[in-house]
């Protein structure tokens, strides 16, 4: 494990850091970086209040304070590569190029959906390289692997990516993934996001050890620990991770150490979560503190921050427009497509 | 109503107060039992099942875990062998999945192998209609039936689900206790007292009749009464209504006893139709009441798919009660 | 005989080559088949079934893998996913019980959530008479046939070992095949060649007969065709006896037919009872056959135990020709 | 993980070693742990003999080599302790006092075993402490963490010893026991015997890293790596383990490096092992390593240690002999015991 400076959400006297890590990324690309993360932020927002005003079908997750960890590391990955997103990664889907209309559709149950809401979590879209999960947490990694030792028999130089959350790093098939993975030195990099907690569970009931990162050791996986707030440092981190994979080393285990601003779901009003524990990571928001970095770098102006917002909405009220607007699958429907290459 | 009490018998409570409260008296009255499972604690559970708990009998016996499912089966497996009697709850019993095998292979088999009792109850919400997609809605009897030495309880009603819980964690064998999330709070009646306590492998005749008996569990008991009164109303059909409570073992006497007396039979099941719990219950009536049986008995689950998320498609795949309703019309005039 | 040749079609051979040759030719004519699991790559698997196949396809095609059936069936998933077609070996299919999980809830209902196929094999050893005891002796039929979007094959025969491994990897959907370790060189047969393919789904028709139907599948098969030969032969009766080949989904137009044919029917699975998948069978049988059933459909099964170790524990345990004849008997002279 | 030179079954270029440990043993205490040793090689051997001459049921498994390992951790502990045996550890039941007479009766089918012969795993024999395992490996753990949970809640000061080989430590089921282990502080020494092998498997491709011991890091529990073919340096090691487990430290990770001699069942010759590894193993065979040492040291004479083979051999004769002339269990008992409380 390369040794990084621990700043743990159940550390909040560690290290106070306002400023971003060096980037790489161009300024665009900075840009971009922050327009996902915007996105992936209006999207959720919507998300919540159509939750609230009982426009959705089941529940509503949100990724509000790890935007930076899920946008920046798959914006490390090249165009062909493969990601398995959780729910809680939203931004990853995003940056792959996922429709965001196609999110409402889904959570409406839509017919517009992919797979015309038969599921409603993210859902599997090889052309995108996207390959979604089951609800069981540590499930996705290995099948992730699967589709990366396919590519790698295909001749294909193919890196993938999936995210787990600091409680899913618990699951047997958590282990079994990374291990195997390891052996067979595929190029997968596991982002494990570490919020804090799962759940009501906090991480130190979790697992003995307060850096996930050491999880890599058993595994003989190098792992590193980033600052999951800061979309520079994760883009940086992960990039090495990608480059490692891609040139034959094998898994990395990147610790991502962030916050998760709501409730597990939008039912939960996450009370259990001390005040001055939100409130120490509220002031770390990812999105205000790239603000800041990208005004001071004179990346952006506050004008172009600002002028965001009414794009965005313009663009997320009619696809919500849209997607209120579309059929719902016809209830036969329900009865075709267990089997592939069956009526 | 404070989370922390007890509550009288006579009171009015819900189908998922009625499990809690059953925990409850169960922690009391046997220092031997614990809790275990994600974020049962502090927390009180994802449904709140364990809701208070945490602060009356602490956390020695109200134990959070990591998210392990295997592990926590074994944990309550080994504490189980050592004299105590674990209740591991399931966030969702679709979750279950994740820890089949230490279920079905160590604590389901431990007793026949070894000749040492594993006293352990398992729970946790199952079942539909409430827009939970493929994995957090199944109804998972089918799976677990077919493994030797594990019981299986499906209460459908307040009374039940008290007494089945208490019953449950009294039973010396590993038991799986399916509550179900759509009664949680759409249900009331009255909290039993300690007579109450139900043991295991007694079925209920829910409503009795002379034309056709419905063999049911867990939610579709309800559905199974709503279309028993309509028919009764509609077309002056009596049927018999038999909620089996405990899935394995089965009450054999009474489900034949019944079918016996009217001479046709249905199975209803939440499950989806291949390998459902129906099926056993429908090849046993079918090869000891043949006699008695003057149609044939039918199966009525869902569709043979996984619990598909948008509401057309869930409600589509689920059974009602206008589906039963044509169902027995057929039956009866076989 | 080399392990290193795919034999002629008309070779004598046992079941377990028969796989072996199924596998062999497979990996031959579609490269993007692959096998995966524990042992079977430089050692050919615990039982030999992928003999030869290290040196002839190389380590990219025949892959060991870690301990770790859950992430077996994982990579399965994924590469299938991808393109490939990946069949993986449990040593025993007892131990898929620990990759319960990614199988049932993901490899199953893949394609009906997403829409994408999942185009993978999982074989393994099962099965009892070997005092193999709990844990390495299992018939897990009914644990698997309550998953929808899995298939289930149990081939019986040489030519079926054969024809369905092949049809089972051509298929575009999870499919779970079964071998029976009993008969793995305890039975021989020819060969086939090409044209012996075998499409999922179709039973076979082992032995016509006028007075009674036997369903089973696997090593049951070659008890109820001695049964049927011994009732022949000392009470005249015609036995039909049907191999089910595919338990799902199941060949239900030949079931019902030879089935109302012969107004009798009993299922014989070598699971323990309750939950086997007998009972689905059964049910299936009673419920569309019921106007030509001149007794009740009948199951013979295991007890309903876990598998014992003890011989005769075991031989008690299991289903043989003297009880199914015996039983056979009762349900003619019904 | 406190460090120590690694002499791992793969790298038989590694230091050479004949000198044993020093011992805080007894001399009588060592003659105990040698003849334990001797009684678990003379058991299985002619368990070996009686498989090739078809009178035993079912297959038989030898922990030849590795008997140091089970035998001397398994000492480490106090009576009232708990073990969790897999197949290889006939040491460590006979440690507890399991009746090797009652061995023989388990591996015919008779009557006069454990529990009528119904199972032929290490049986649970809750007198002795020992909770038997069930084929799948990395199960037991859990159940083994579970009981000392009880014995914990009812005011007890049990620690509990488990083993696992270096193939099962890839399964789920490790993973999730050793880990919820350490969150709830449980005492559990985890004893990972590094053979080499998995079945055919050759631990490089079991994972990815040469030393065990570094699984633990992950679970925050200490680990230490040990001669798994010194008898005495296994049993400081578990007794380090041990003391920290009782003294509220939680579970330990001890990893033995050591060799299994025989295949993996008396069926397989092991061909696939390597002659010059095999060869490199033989010469450090515990137990000739372990007499070599008690005559230089004066523990035991040659003569006593010769005269031991006579007293085992008449004891065990007579053993195999009544187990051969008990009864085999009535078939009707098949029938029975599936549920407790019922007939
Ligand atoms: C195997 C399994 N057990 C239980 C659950 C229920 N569950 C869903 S999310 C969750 C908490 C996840 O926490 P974490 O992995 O830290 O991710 P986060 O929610 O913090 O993003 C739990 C217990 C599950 N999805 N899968
Ligand atoms: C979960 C599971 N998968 C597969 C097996 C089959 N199996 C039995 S022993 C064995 C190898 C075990 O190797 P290791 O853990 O190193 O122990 P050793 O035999 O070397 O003592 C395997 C694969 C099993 N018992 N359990
Ligand atoms: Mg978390
Ligand atoms: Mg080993």
């Amino acid at each position: 494990m390369s040794a990084g400076k621990s700043f743990g959400p159940l550390h909040p006297e560690a290290e106070e850091r306002e400023q971003l890590a060096r980037t790489s990324l161009s300024r665009d690309q900075q840009w971009e970086v922050y327009r996902l993360m915007r996105l992936t932020r209006a999207v959720e927002e919507r998300l919540s209040s159509l939750y609230r005003r009982g426009l959705l079908v089941g529940g509503a997750y949100s990724s509000r304070g790890q935007e930076a960890t899920s946008v920046a590391s798959a914006y490390a990955l090249g165009p062909d590569d493969l990601i398995g997103p959780l729910i809680r990664n939203l931004g990853s889907q995003l940056v792959r190029g996922v429709d965001s209309g196609r999110i409402f559709a889904l959570h409406m149950g839509k017919a517009t959906a992919v797979n015309r809401s038969k599921d409603n979590l993210p859902q599997t879209d090889l052309g995108c390289g996207i390959l979604g999960p089951i609800a069981m947490l540590g499930s996705l990694l290995a099948v992730v692997a699967g589709a990366l030792l396919a590519d790698r028999m295909k001749g294909g130089k193919r890196v993938g990516m999936s995210w787990i959350g600091d409680g899913g790093t618990s699951t047997g098939e958590f282990h079994e993934a990374i291990n195997l993975a390891a052996v067979l030195n595929l190029p997968l990099v596991v982002v494990v996001e570490n919020n804090g907690w799962a759940y009501s569970t906090p991480t130190s009931q979790q697992t003995r050890v307060k850096d996930l990162a050491l999880k890599g050791a058993g595994y003989g996986v190098p792992s590193e620990i980033v600052d999951g707030n800061d979309p520079l440092a994760v883009y940086e981190a992960a990039k090495r991770a990608v480059e490692r994979a891609r040139s034959g080393g094998g898994p990395t285990l990147l610790e991502a150490k962030t916050f998760r601003m709501r409730g597990h779901a939008e039912h939960d009003d996450a009370s259990y979560v001390p005040a001055e524990l939100r409130e120490h990571w509220l002031a770390r928001d990812p999105i205000a503190r790239f603000e800041r970095h990208l005004v001071a770098e004179a990346v952006a102006s506050q004008a172009e921050i600002d002028a965001l917002e009414g794009e965005l909405a313009s663009r997320l009220d009619a696809e919500i427009e849209a997607a209120q607007a579309a059929p719902m699958p016809a209830p036969e429907e329900a009865a075709l497509g267990v089997f592939e290459g069956a009526v | 109503m404070s989370v922390q009490e007890a509550l009288a018998p006579g009171t009015t409570v819900t189908y998922l107060e009625a499990i809690r409260q059953g925990l409850w008296r169960e922690l009391e009255s046997d220092p031997s039992v614990f809790l275990l499972g994600e974020d049962i604690a502090e927390f009180g559970g994802a449904f709140k099942v364990t809701a208070g708990m945490f602060d009356r009998f602490g956390a020695e016996r109200v134990i959070n875990t990591p998210i392990a499912e295997s592990a926590i089966l074994g944990v309550a497996i080994g504490a189980a062998l050592y004299g105590l009697r674990p209740v591991a709850e399931m966030q969702f019993i679709d979750f279950l999945a994740c820890g089949f095998n230490p279920l079905v292979n160590f604590a389901a088999t431990q007793h026949y192998r070894a000749g040492t009792p594993v006293p352990m109850v398992v729970r946790g919400p199952c079942g539909g209609h409430v827009r939970g997609s493929a994995f957090h809605s199944q109804n998972p009897e089918g799976f677990y039936l077919r493994a030797p030495g594990l019981k299986i309880v499906a209460p459908a009603t307040v009374a039940d689900a008290y007494g089945l819980i208490r019953g449950a964690i009294r039973d010396p064998n590993p038991v799986l206790y399916l509550e179900h999330k759509y009664l949680y709070r759409r249900i009331k009646g009255e909290l039993p007292g300690d007579e109450g306590v139900l043991p295991l492998g007694q079925a209920r005749l829910a409503r009795d009749g002379r034309h056709l008996t419905v063999l049911t569990w867990g939610a579709m008991v309800h559905t199974a009464l709503e279309a028993a009164e309509r028919l009764a109303q509609e077309d002056g059909a009596e049927l018999a209504v038999v909620d089996l409570r405990t899935l394995k073992p089965l009450d054999e006497a009474l489900i034949l006893d019944t079918v016996r007396r009217t001479s046709r039979a249905l199975v209803l099941s939440e499950e989806p139709l291949t390998g459902s719990a129906a099926g056993e219950v429908a090849a046993l009536v079918a090869e000891k009441a043949f006699a008695w049986l003057d149609a044939p008995v039918a199966r009525l689950c869902c569709l043979d798919t996984p619990v598909p998320f948008s509401p057309p498609l869930e409600d589509y795949y689920l059974p009602n009660v206008d589906k039963l309703c044509a169902r027995v019309r057929e039956l009866l005039s076989y």
